[in-house]
């Protein structure tokens, strides 16, 4: 459409409106982020294995140094990597892609939901060189230790921190609306609502969870906001205030945020398990309505966070059966991924050894969690290592092992060149083995009473014992391992952009509209919108001479 | 376990040769690093800051800045259950707890220059204070300057309210009435000639106008 | 701003397979996000409110007529913003802008009215820090007053598109966004100026 | 002219509908004076509750818009319900099973 | 299981061991079913030349089952989690049986105040002995404490106790427990204070009465 006038390099790139270029700033942004965060994960980590010593590439890490690492690295894992990957990133590029039109509903609002996004983006960065340092109160920033700089003696981390997390949120939920406003009406023609492939799905649940669930927490941060700057009491009994307040308006909405990233993954990993085995998706409508199930599911179980946090015993039961009670549609969706690979014809490139680890590492993630959703194993291993293990065995999976599978799966669509398939089974193999022996000693820890967010252990003799310094030792190695195979993927990235191997338009002989699209994609999307006649995941269908069957070729 | 001993060691002895000596032959070096922690309450060149109760310490002597941290590290200062501000120094101290370390802090403070204190609006009367304080030119000197072999600190310089503060703590046994701090019993003997807070104030009125 | 000037509207923003069409739908998402907004900044109020009994005394304090006043000028300008959305629908521009602007109006003066009766309590010591119900009360009708301030500015601009005739489905969606701050204030009034 | 597929529909009296508001606005101002709670309750609430919908209704027109959106506005009030009824146990009640609100324990040592 | 790692040192830390252990074996079964599956299948089913995929829709009754039955069995064993944890959760943390003594538990940046009741046995009478970050507790004896906190939100762990209970600002929360080994134990704080987090550890110390009561008397002879 608007090829053919010449552009800029600003009005193409920076400004652009386009979906396209739009989704990979997002990408970009948050690969970006990934490495910052990982920096702060290797400070941490290397302080913890030899607590006290200089830390080769940043020096001595002072307690308050150490809060700031963890808080900042918390939260630039969730907010600043794997939403705009997973959901900004993927979900921009393809969305109009998948479901067959030339450009999000509303191309402006997306430019400025990233605008707003690199302002915070910035902000965040900017809050770790402030006077006074970083914000150490953790991504949690439970008041009243948040709210005021006399406790927490960071008096400009703090709020420029809240103010970061705030314009980042304002970004999603004007990216999200345009992703459901995309979806429920610009759909190509003939493609109903059990035609949209399943990431689309994930991505606009995830968007809808995503908005209901953050509001109470704009409203909780303004209150902070204010509590931090004018020194009002909304979170300090001193006041009138309730520091409870505010854990349960962010827990209203940091649980349904860990299903707002989860369910993306899921269905990156859906799209890929399909086509790498030529099968099609095991029980398409059940896995929407169990995403369907896990995304109300999820907003009433905010509490099992809080089970010691002072709230009344008697509401800790009932968070309790409905956390147990989310586990059943979850783990209904992993059998029905299981029963795809059934009977399939799996082909292990790289994007499907991602795809498949996913479903095995995720697996730990989401069985441990049972103990900590059960309110009274959490008395004890509330606030261990046991969660912090936990949620990575999630989280990672989520942000790192699916978003590498979107990467290396849809690398030919964006770029138009192939990766090299050697260098990603090394970086494959480099980081799925050392992650496990990051985390699963991190479980034993746990399980041993070591506490999140301590800077070191020296001051406790039950913990300070060589048999768990070891551990901590093998964790931290572990960690630096993984973090130096991420340079095979850099270098493979970075090669493969300029010199790889040139991508057809369906390399993978895949179903879903983005390939019908040149490789990369022109402005426009297109050369002839398509209309769809089929569902997304027709793979070797009886009595057709291809195993692939696209959603948009008539007979 | 072994081979993570071994991969442990192999990474110390990495550190040993790229950072660990040039930090350890120098304290200053080491103590600057290590001040950072210090420095959220009692700012970036030592000057104190009273929204956080935290003393003026720039400057001050070598000598002392290590026997008070020693003191806190050991429970002999920060004890008491009322004494809040003491209690939250405390834990500080035990961060620096290793050999070297707290001597390298200690070093670094030293070589701060000092800045001119925090007046907060003390109404003490100083002439009235200068008869008091004849008791204290004993060990302080008569200028304020302390007296390394009677462990007797500098006060000239510090700000009004932290030297009320701690003259209240002593009286109260919030501070020198720990378990084997003999210079702090010392103290606290010698604060009986202060009986109120009136006197208190005016004792501290007249060490402000003392001249650094 | 060359790359505003040259931006197309896709055929994406064209579609409708739900049948509503894209602007009104997005919007809806919009006020949806900020009932959970305001419903969680709301929700928090009414509970700290049955918790603190005094609160009642406090709010003795705030200008019911004041209130009432400015409920009135917000349920007027709503009406002119429906009905400037009536004389799009029936083709005319001009006489749209006419009722926006008089919306503006509305919005001018629930402002101002807001502004004397902030610094009358103000300047009688009910400032922010008297106590939380105070702090709840600046800050539950400064967002709101901050959706008015930044529908008024739209209402102008989409006033000054109507009145040369253009982007006339804009003035249905301005007409929405202006209803709902409306109702949000038709809550507000009561949680903080009636009950006692 | 919209460009949007805004299909024209009839239009219902918004001067009457405004009236009617002015009259239960009225009501709602007059009705707290009489000082009984539950007079309160009714008056300023449910009034308030009733103006709302009229105003969604008529002037937002969710009353010819597709039932979905009703479901979704519905929806979002329903979950601050559910937000309410999970935090209020813990923030507006004055102590639980196991626990009390209490004025906090200030520190012993004043400064100023 | 837990106690291979941490003493169990009063009588909940046997009820959630037992919990944790119920769990573990209970989702270590899905876990090794689950795993074995989904290896099987990929080694199974890796692609060899002339051999197709099947054409399986997962959408017809038969094949549901595969499914549907898992499924039916996962809510089983959520149903007996939930149970087991109900009851643990309710026997440790929601009643309260009959108090032996009662100490105070006051949380500041960053020290742990303990205000133990003194040799009789009641608070807020004049023997009453407050200690910094060093609790002394006689054993097979059942404690009420009441937490609380000056500043920030603190929380009050006890690892050996398999006890943990958030210390905020503005209420004070009840518990109980019932040492039941000698022996000195760490008590951290679990929740993240500030600067001082990691260095606000206390002891525990579980003492027989003989020895309880010799603590008392030297602390009074001290004057403390």
């Amino acid at each position: 459409m608007a090829e053919g006038h010449a552009q800029s390099f600003w009005s193409r790139y920076v400004f652009s409106t386009d979906h396209k270029i739009i989704g990979l700033q997002y990408l970009f942004t948050g690969m970006f982020m990934g490495l910052v965060g990982a920096f702060l994960a290797y400070v941490f980590r290397m302080q913890l294995a030899f607590p006290g010593e200089s830390v080769p590439l940043y020096g001595v890490v002072t307690p308050l140094q150490y809060n700031a690492l963890v808080t900042n690295h918390g939260a630039i894992m969730i907010f600043w990597v794997a939403m705009p990957i997973l959901i900004a990133g993927l979900g921009n590029y393809f969305i109009p892609l998948m479901i067959g039109c030339d450009d999000m509903v509303f191309p402006r609002l997306n430019r400025l939901s990233y605008q707003i996004f690199f302002l915070s983006t910035v902000l965040i960065l900017a809050s770790l060189f402030v006077p006074g340092g970083g914000f150490g109160g953790a991504w949690t920033a439970y008041p009243p230790l948040s709210a005021s700089a006399q406790y927490n003696h960071t008096p400009w981390g703090a709020p420029l921190w809240l103010i970061a997390v705030a314009l980042e949120f304002v970004a999603f939920l004007l990216g999200g609306i345009n992703f459901v406003t995309t979806v429920m009406n610009a759909r190509a023609p003939g493609m109903g609502p059990m035609q949209i492939p399943i990431f689309v799905w994930m991505v606009v649940i995830a968007s809808i969870v995503f908005m209901a669930s953050v509001g109470p927490l704009v409203a909780g941060a303004i209150m902070l906001l204010f509590d931090q700057l004018f020194g009002t009491h909304f979170y300090d009994p001193k006041g009138g205030g309730d520091p409870i307040l505010w854990q349960h308006l962010f827990w209203f909405f940091g649980h349904p945020e860990v299903y707002v990233v989860l369910l993306p993954a899921l269905g990156i990993v859906a799209e890929v398990i399909t086509v790498f085995s030529r099968k099609k998706l095991f029980a398409y409508k059940t896995i929407l309505y169990t995403a369907f199930a896990t995304g109300i599911i999820s907003f009433f179980v905010w509490a099992h966070h809080q089970f010691v946090a002072g709230i009344d015993p008697r509401m800790a039961h009932l968070f309790t059966i409905t956390t147990l009670i989310i586990s059943i549609p979850i783990a209904e969706m992993t059998f029905a991924f299981i029963a795809t690979l059934y009977g399939g014809s799996i082909e292990f490139r790289t994007p499907m050894l991602w795809a498949l680890a996913f479903i095995a590492e995720f697996l730990i993630g989401g069985v441990t969690g049972i103990f900590l959703g059960a309110n009274a194993t959490d008395i004890y291993l509330h606030d261990s290592y046991f969660v912090v293990a936990h949620f990575h065995y999630t989280f990672f999976p989520i942000a790192v092992i699916a978003g590498f599978a979107a990467l290396t799966y849809w690398f030919p669509k964006m770029f138009g060149r192939h990766m090299n398939e050697t260098l990603g089974k090394i970086h494959f193999w480099g980081t799925i083995v050392p992650f496990n022996f990051v985390f699963l000693p991190l479980f034993v820890l746990g399980a041993a009473g070591e506490h999140r967010r301590i800077y070191s252990y020296e001051h406790f003799s039950q913990l300070f014992t060589p048999g768990l310094q070891n551990l901590r030792v093998l964790a931290t190695v572990a960690l630096v391992v993984m973090l130096l195979f991420q340079f095979v993927f850099l270098y493979n990235f970075i090669r493969s952009l300029f010199a790889g191997e040139k991508a057809e338009e369906n390399p993978w002989k895949a179903n879903t509209l983005e390939w019908a699209a040149p490789s990369p994609p022109p402005h426009g999307n297109f050369a002839e919108m398509p209309i769809v006649y089929r569902g997304p995941y027709e793979y070797s269908v009886p009595g057709r001479p291809l195993d692939y069957w696209p959603q948009h070729v008539p007979q | 376990m072994g081979v993570v001993a071994a991969l442990r060691w192999v990474l110390l002895a990495a550190f040993v040769v790229c950072v660990k000596f040039p930090a350890f032959a120098d304290p200053l070096a080491r103590g600057r690093e290590l001040y950072v922690l210090c420095s959220s309450c009692h700012g970036e060149h030592g000057q104190g800051d009273r929204q956080r109760f935290a003393p003026a310490i720039g400057g001050l002597p070598q000598w002392y800045v290590e026997t008070q941290l020693r003191k806190f590290l050991a429970g002999e200062r920060g004890y008491h259950p009322d004494d809040t501000t003491g209690l939250q120094m405390r834990p500080m101290a035990q961060a620096v707890y290793r050999d070297g370390d707290l001597q390298a802090v200690a070093t670094y403070v030293a070589s701060l220059r000092p800045l001119p204190a925090q007046r907060s609006q003390n109404t003490g009367n100083a002439s009235r204070g200068q008869t008091l304080y004849a008791t204290c030119a004993a060990c302080h000197g008569a200028d304020g300057k302390g007296n390394e072999a009677l462990k007797a600190p500098k006060l000239v310089g510090q700000a009004d309210w932290y030297l009320i503060d701690q003259l209240k703590k002593f009286r109260s046994g919030q501070r020198g009435a720990g378990p084997g701090d003999a210079t702090g019993a010392q103290m606290r003997a010698m604060v009986n000639v202060l009986p109120d807070d009136n006197a208190i104030a005016d004792v501290v009125a007249y060490i402000t106008t003392l001249q650094p | 701003m060359t790359h505003a000037s040259e931006f197309q509207v896709p055929l994406a923003t064209r579609r409708s397979a739900t049948g509503i069409p894209t602007g009104r739908l997005a919007l809806w998402w919009v006020l949806a996000s900020e009932i959970v907004i305001f419903g969680g900044l709301l929700a928090s109020y009414i509970m700290f409110r049955l918790h603190h009994p005094h609160w009642a005394d406090e709010a003795s304090h705030t200008n019911i007529w004041a209130g009432g006043f400015n409920t009135f000028v917000l349920l007027t300008s709503s009406l002119f913003a429906v009905l400037g959305h009536q004389a799009a629908e029936q083709g005319d521009g001009p006489k749209a802008a006419r009722f926006l602007r008089l919306t503006v109006l509305g919005g001018l003066v629930f402002l101002g009215v807001k502004a004397l009766e902030w610094s009358g309590e103000i300047a009688h010591g009910f400032t922010i820090y008297r106590d939380l119900f105070w702090t709840f009360y600046y800050a539950a009708t400064g967002l709101h007053g901050l959706h008015v301030l930044v529908g008024m500015v739209i209402l102008a601009l989409v006033a000054q598109d109507a009145a040369r005739g253009k982007n006339l489905h804009r003035v249905e969606l301005i007409g929405i966004y202006w209803h709902f701050v409306d109702a949000v204030w038709i809550f507000l009034f009561p949680l903080f100026y009636i009950a006692r | 002219m919209s460009g949007q597929g805004t299909e024209a529909t009839s239009h219902p009296n918004y001067v009457k509908v405004y009236l009617a508001l002015l009259v239960l606005f009225a009501i709602s101002v007059v009705g707290p004076l009489f000082g009984h709670p539950w007079l309160t309750l009714v008056t300023a609430f449910g009034v308030a509750a009733v103006k709302a919908t009229m105003v969604a209704a008529y002037f937002m027109h969710l009353n010819i818009e597709r039932r979905y959106i009703w479901y979704l506005l519905f929806t979002m009030v329903a979950f601050m319900g559910l937000l309410f009824a999970g935090v209020a146990p813990d923030v507006l009640a004055q102590g639980g099973q196991n626990w009390r609100h209490v004025r906090p324990a200030q520190p012993a040592v004043g400064h100023h | 299981m837990l106690s291979w790692l941490v003493p169990q040192a009063s009588t909940s830390a046997r009820d959630i061991d037992w919990l944790f252990a119920l769990i573990l074996v209970t989702v270590g079964f899905w876990f090794v079913v689950a795993q074995a599956a989904l290896f099987t299948f990929i080694f199974r089913f890796r692609r060899r030349p002339g051999v197709a995929a099947s054409y399986i829709s997962g959408e017809r009754k038969e094949e549901k089952r595969w499914i549907s039955r898992p499924h039916a069995l996962v809510i089983v064993c959520d149903v007996v989690l939930i149970v087991g944890a109900l009851l643990t959760w309710k026997a440790v943390k929601q009643d309260l049986p009959p108090a032996d003594e009662r100490i105070r538990i006051v949380a500041q940046q960053w020290a742990w105040v303990f205000v133990h009741p003194g040799p009789d046995g009641k608070l807020d009478t004049e023997d009453d002995v407050r200690t910094v970050n060093d609790l002394r507790l006689k054993i097979d004896t059942t404690y009420h404490f009441e937490l609380t906190s000056r500043d920030v939100v603190h929380s009050f762990s006890v690892p050996a106790f398999r006890l943990k209970q958030d210390a905020v600002p503005g209420r004070i929360v009840t518990g109980w427990f019932r040492p039941t080994r000698l022996g000195t134990y760490d008590i951290q704080c679990a929740e993240i204070c500030g600067i001082g987090h990691a260095l606000m550890p206390a002891r525990l110390t579980i003492e027989t009465p003989a020895e309880h009561a010799a603590w008392y008397a030297s602390r009074s002879a001290q004057g403390g």
